[in-house]
C-alpha cells in the first residue's frame, strides 16, 4: 500500500517537472510535437528505472560501506553517462524500430537534470531498493505525462493567436504553471 | 604517444587528481558536519526539554529515539523524544520533550519539514502553533481542537490547537506525536527506560 | 587583449547571451531555489564558483585532453568543484545548505556550465574564459535575483527576510509556489524579448 | 461519412461575429437564477463582489486588446462578462474585493490573453483566476460567512463540505440537509449555494441547446457511480450521491464551467471520456483528498487533456493516414 501512495504521488503529487522543476530542458524543448514528447518520455523512464537501481547498488554497496559519501555526486553523474551509452548501444543491437524512436533523445538525457534528480532525492528521502525503483519508474511516467500533455497543449497553440513575445518558451512556462496549479488538487490525497 | 594510451593517461590523471582532491575536501568537512548535525539535536533537546547540558540515548529505534536529559547537577530533567512521520507534502520530523515522571510535555519544536510554505508551514511557528502545546497531559491521546482557539487557555490539557487552513499538516504532528506516545508508554510499562538499568548495562 | 573587448566579452554574459533569459539555460534551479532571495544569491554564487573555476581548469589543460574524452574530463571536473561547493556549504552554512536541498549537487547537470566548457573554454585562452565565466555567472546571478525578488517580496512580503510590504498588503503564496515560479518566467521571458526587440530596433 | 466531417472544425465552433454574442448572451441569462438568489443570500456582499470582477475582467480585457492593437469589439461580446460573472459565483463571499480584482485580472491576463484571446485559451479563465486565488490566498478561500437569512451569530461558517470533511459530519448526524443544499440556504460560494437556481438555468441552457449534455450528464453519473459505492459499502462513513451532486460547486462546475465551449472536448467520445474524468477526480478529490472540494481542480486538470482528446478521438476521414 505505501508503495502504491510513492507511485502515485511521484506521478501526480511530486511530479519531478511541476513540483521539483526538474527535466525542465527537456521538457520545454521536446514537447512541441506528442510522438517526440511521447518516446522522450519513454526514454526518460526507461533511463530513469535503470539509473535508480545502479544509483542504489553503488551507493549502499560500495559509497556507504567504505565512507566515499563525498564522491556520490562523480559516480552518479559517471553512472548515469555510461548507463546511456550502453543503453543506447544496447537498444541499437536489439530494437532498431526503438532505436529510431528513442534514439537521438538518449544523448540528450545524459545532461537531464531529473536523472540526476532521481538519484539525489532517493538518498535524500533514504529510500530502500524497492522504494528506490518503485520511485524511479513513477517520477519517469510522471514526467512523461507532463511532457505529453504539454505537447498536446502546444501543438492547439500552434493555431492561436499567441502574443508574439511570448510565443515558445513563455507561454509555455505559463501553461505549465496552470498545469502546476491544476496537479494541486492532489494534494493530500496520498496518505 | 598514440591516441588511445593518452586517452587513458588523461582520464585516469584527471580523475586521480579530482579524487585526491574530494578526498581531502571530504575529510575536511566531514568532522564539521557530523558536528553540525549533533548541534541540530542537542539544540532541539534543550528547546524542549530546559535546564538539560548534558544528553544521552536511552531508546532508539527507525524513526523513534528518546533521549534523557540531566541538569548540570546530575538531576534528571525530563526526556526529549525525537519522531518522524508523514506530513501533508513530505516527510515531518520533530521533538517533544516531557517532565521527569513522564507525565506532562513539555515543548515540541519542529525539525525538519516540507509542509506547504505559507500554510502547513505554520507548524514551525510557535505563536501559531507550537505554544498551544505546552504543558500536555500525555496519560492519553491527544485530540485537535477545531475551529482553531485564540489562545491557550481555550484548551482542555488532551487538546492541541489546528492551524487556520492547515488542518491537515495539524493533523499530521498529532498522529506523529500519538503514535510515538502510545510507543513510549509501552516502553515504560516494559521498565525499557529506566536510566538506572541503562547505567548498569 | 583589448580593453574593449574584454568588457564586451564580460557585458554579453548579462544581457545579450544571458544564460536563463536569453539562452533557456540553467531553468530547473532558476525555477526551483527562487522562492526567497538569500536561496537565489546563494544557489547563484556556488553555480558561479563551479562555472568560473572549471573554466579556468578546463581552458588551461585544454591541450591535453583528446577530443573524444573531452566530456567526461570536463564532467569529472565540474563535479568535483560542486561536492566542493556543496561540503562547504553543508559544513558552514546549513540552513542554506538545507533549504537548496538536492538543487546544489544538480548544478553538476546544470546545461550552463557544461554548455560554457564546449561552446567557450575548449577554445579560448585561460583569460577569455575566465572573463566569459564571470559574466555568464553575473548574467545567471542577476537572473536569480530579479525572479527571486519577485517572487519574495510578491510572496512574503520581505525582502532578504524584511519586511518591505506595509501592513495593507496581503501575501500572494502562490508565488512561492511552483505555480507562481512557473508564470512568472514566464512573463520574465517575455518582457527580455520586448526589451530587446525593442533595443534591436534602436540599433 | 461526410455528415462526420462536419465535427471536423476546430475549437472554436463560433467565428462569425453575429453567433458569438448571441451563445453568451444565453449563457448570461442562464445565470441569472443563480445571480439573484446569491443577492438574495448574501445582499451588498455579492452585489461588490459581481461589480468588482465583472469591471476588472472588463478592464483588464479592454488593456490587452489596446496593448495588442487589436479591435475593440470583442470587449462587448459578453466573454469577459461571462468569465468576470463565473469567477464571482465561485468566490466565498466574505472575500475581500481587492482579492477579488486580483484574481479577475489573472482570469483575464494568464486564463486568456495569453493565449491570443477568446478561443484560443487552453483553460477555463474563471478557473484560472480562482485556481490563483485560491493559491494565492488559501485561508480567505476558504473562509465562509452564513447566508443573510440564517440567524445564526457566528462570524465563520462552514460549508457542508467542510463539514463533511473536517467535522466527520456523517457520523456524528450533523450532515447538511437536502432540502437546504437544494434551496441554497448554506454557506459556500457565492453562485454555488443553490441548486435549484443553478438547475432552473441549466434547463435554459439545454432548451436553447447551448452547452453539450454529455458533459453535465457524464460528471454526475460518474461522481453518482464513484461515491455511491463507498455509500453502499459503509453508509455510517460516506455522504450519499445525491449529497455530492447538490454540495458544492458540482452543478455549476458540471453545468457552467466544465461546458466551455473552447475548453471542452470537440468530439462525443472525448467529451465522455472528459466528463468521466471530472466526475471521478471530484469523488476522489472529496473523499480522499487534502481538500474538501475538487470541482475547480478537476475541470482545470481535465482541460489540460483536451488537445490530446480531440487528437486522438477525432473521426478518421476516409482515406486519411496518419502522417508519419
Amino acid at each position: 500500500m505505501e508503495l502504491l501512495a510513492l507511485f502515485i504521488s511521484a506521478i501526480l503529487v511530486n511530479n519531478f517537472v511541476l513540483y521539483y522543476f526538474l527535466g525542465i530542458c527537456p521538457f520545454l524543448g521536446v514537447s512541441k510535437k506528442i510522438d517526440s514528447a511521447f518516446s522522450m518520455g519513454l526514454a526518460v523512464t526507461f533511463v530513469m528505472t535503470i539509473t535508480a537501481v545502479f544509483s542504489w547498488l553503488i551507493n549502499h554497496l560500495i559509497l556507504i560501506p567504505y565512507g566515499l559519501d563525498y564522491l556520490q555526486i562523480v559516480s552518479f553523474i559517471l553512472v548515469i553517462a555510461s548507463l546511456v551509452q550502453l543503453v543506447e548501444m544496447f537498444i541499437r543491437k536489439i530494437s532498431p524500430p526503438l532505436y529510431q524512436a528513442l534514439g537521438i533523445y538518449l544523448p540528450l538525457i545524459t545532461t537531464n537534470c531529473a536523472i540526476m534528480g532521481l538519484a539525489l532525492i532517493a538518498v535524500l528521502n533514504n529510500y530502500s531498493f524497492v522504494e528506490t525503483v518503485i520511485f524511479g519508474v513513477g517520477s519517469g511516467l510522471g514526467f512523461t505525462l507532463a511532457i505529453v500533455l504539454m505537447a498536446g497543449i502546444r501543438e492547439e497553440l500552434d493555431l492561436a493567436d499567441v502574443p508574439e513575445p511570448l510565443k515558445g518558451a513563455g507561454i509555455a512556462l505559463i501553461v505549465a504553471g496552470i498545469m502546476a496549479l491544476a496537479f494541486n488538487g492532489f494534494l493530500g490525497m496520498i496518505k | 604517444m598514440n591516441l588511445s594510451s593518452r586517452m587513458v593517461i588523461v582520464l585516469t590523471s584527471v580523475g586521480l587528481i579530482s579524487g585526491s582532491f574530494l578526498a581531502s575536501v571530504g575529510l575536511l568537512t566531514k568532522e564539521r558536519i557530523a558536528l553540525n548535525r549533533q548541534q541540530e539535536t542537542e539544540a532541539a533537546i534543550v528547546t524542549v526539554v530546559p535546564g538539560t547540558t548534558n544528553s544521552q540515548i536511552v531508546y532508539e529505534e527507525e524513526g523513534f529515539t528518546v533521549y534523557e536529559g540531566k541538569e548540570d547537577n546530575g538531576n534528571l530533567a525530563g526526556f526529549a523524544i525525537y519522531a518522524s512521520g508523514t506530513g501533508f507534502q513530505g516527510k515531518i520530523t520533530l521533538m517533544y520533550g516531557t517532565d521527569s515522571s513522564m507525565t506532562k510535555i513539555k515543548f515540541l519544536t519542529i525539525i525538519e519539514q516540507r509542509e506547504t510554505p505559507g500554510l502547513g508551514s505554520k507548524i514551525t511557528d510557535v505563536e501559531a502553533f507550537l505554544r498551544y502545546w505546552e504543558n500536555k497531559d500525555m496519560s492519553s491521546s491527544l485530540t485537535l481542537h477545531k475551529p482553531a482557539a485564540s489562545s491557550p487557555e481555550e484548551l482542555a490539557p488532551t487538546e492541541v490547537n489546528t492551524i487556520t487552513g492547515a488542518t491537515i499538516s495539524s493533523e499530521k504532528v498529532l498522529e506523529i506525536v500519538n503514535l510515538s506516545l502510545e510507543r513510549l508508554r509501552n516502553l515504560k510499562k516494559e521498565g525499557k527506560l529506566s536510566s538506572e538499568e541503562q547505567d548498569a548495562s | 587583449m583589448p580593453a574593449k573587448s574584454i568588457r564586451a566579452e564580460y557585458l554579453k554574459g548579462l544581457w545579450q547571451e544571458n544564460p536563463v533569459f536569453r539562452q533557456l539555460l540553467g531553468m530547473c534551479p532558476t525555477l526551483a531555489v527562487t522562492g526567497a532571495v538569500i536561496n537565489g544569491i546563494a544557489m547563484g554564487l556556488a553555480t558561479s564558483f563551479v562555472l568560473i573555476f572549471s573554466s579556468l581548469v578546463i581552458s588551461s589543460i585544454k591541450k591535453l585532453i583528446p577530443s573524444q574524452v573531452r566530456i567526461a574530463c570536463y564532467v569529472v571536473i565540474i563535479a568535483t568543484f560542486v561536492t566542493m561547493a556543496d561540503r562547504f556549504l553543508a559544513a558552514f552554512f546549513l540552513p542554506i545548505s538545507k533549504s537548496l536541498g538536492p538543487y546544489v549537487p544538480l548544478i553538476v547537470v546544470n546545461c550552463i556550465i557544461l554548455g560554457r566548457q564546449e561552446a567557450f573554454s575548449s577554445k579560448n585562452s585561460v583569460g577569455r574564459s575566465l572573463i566569459d565565466a564571470l559574466g555568464m555567472s553575473s548574467g545567471f546571478v542577476l537572473a536569480l535575483l530579479i525572479l527571486s525578488s519577485i517572487r519574495e517580496i510578491l510572496g512574503s512580503g520581505t525582502f532578504l527576510g524584511h519586511q518591505v510590504m506595509g501592513a495593507w498588503f496581503k501575501p500572494w503564496l502562490i508565488m512561492i509556489f511552483p505555480s507562481g515560479a512557473f508564470i512568472t518566467l514566464g512573463i520574465l521571458l517575455a518582457i527580455a524579448l520586448v526589451i530587446e526587440s525593442k533595443a534591436k530596433q534602436r540599433r | 461519412m461526410i455528415d462526420k466531417t462536419y465535427i471536423l472544425q476546430s475549437s472554436p465552433h463560433f467565428k462569425d461575429k453575429d453567433s458569438v454574442p448571441k451563445i453568451m448572451y444565453v449563457v448570461i441569462l442562464s445565470l441569472m437564477p443563480s445571480f439573484l438568489t446569491s443577492v438574495y443570500f448574501f445582499r451588498f456582499r455579492a452585489i461588490a463582489l459581481f461589480v468588482s470582477c465583472i469591471g476588472a475582467c472588463l478592464a483588464t480585457e479592454a488593456l490587452f486588446l489596446w496593448l495588442r492593437k487589436k479591435p475593440k469589439h470583442s470587449l462587448l461580446d459578453g466573454s469577459a462578462v461571462i468569465t468576470g460573472l463565473l469567477l464571482a459565483m465561485t468566490l466565498p463571499p466574505s472575500l475581500s474585493l481587492d482579492r477579488a480584482v486580483i484574481g479577475a485580472v489573472a482570469a483575464i491576463a494568464i486564463g486568456k490573453q495569453v493565449f491570443g484571446g477568446l478561443g484560443h485559451n487552453i483553460f477555463n479563465p474563471a478557473l484560472v483566476g480562482r485556481a490563483f486565488l485560491q493559491t494565492a490566498f488559501p485561508v480567505a478561500m476558504t473562509t465562509w460567512i452564513p447566508p443573510a437569512m440564517l440567524k445564526v451569530n457566528t462570524v465563520t461558517f462552514a460549508t457542508p463540505l467542510d463539514n463533511l470533511k473536517f467535522q466527520d459530519a456523517v457520523a456524528q448526524g450533523t450532515l447538511t440537509s437536502l432540502k437546504d443544499l437544494f434551496l441554497g440556504n448554506i454557506g459556500g460560494c457565492l453562485g454555488e449555494t443553490s441548486a435549484l437556481a443553478l438547475l432552473l438555468g441549466a434547463i435554459y441552457l439545454f432548451y436553447k441547446r447551448a452547452i453539450d449534455w454529455r458533459i453535465p450528464v457524464g460528471i454526475i453519473c460518474a461522481l453518482t457511480v464513484f461515491t455511491g459505492i463507498f455509500w453502499l459499502a459503509n453508509p455510517d462513513k460516506y455522504a450519499s450521491p445525491l449529497f455530492h451532486i447538490l454540495a458544492g460547486g458540482l452543478l455549476i462546475g458540471a453545468f457552467f464551467m466544465a461546458t466551455d465551449m473552447v475548453t471542452s472536448p470537440i468530439t462525443p467520445l472525448g467529451s465522455w471520456i472528459y466528463a468521466l474524468g471530472i466526475g471521478i477526480m471530484v469523488g476522489l478529490i472529496r473523499l480522499f483528498g487534502g481538500y474538501p472540494e475538487g470541482v475547480m481542480y478537476s475541470i482545470l486538470f481535465m482541460n489540460t487533456f483536451v488537445p490530446l482528446l480531440n487528437r486522438y478521438t477525432r473521426p478518421r476521414i476516409l482515406g486519411e493516414r496518419r502522417e508519419k
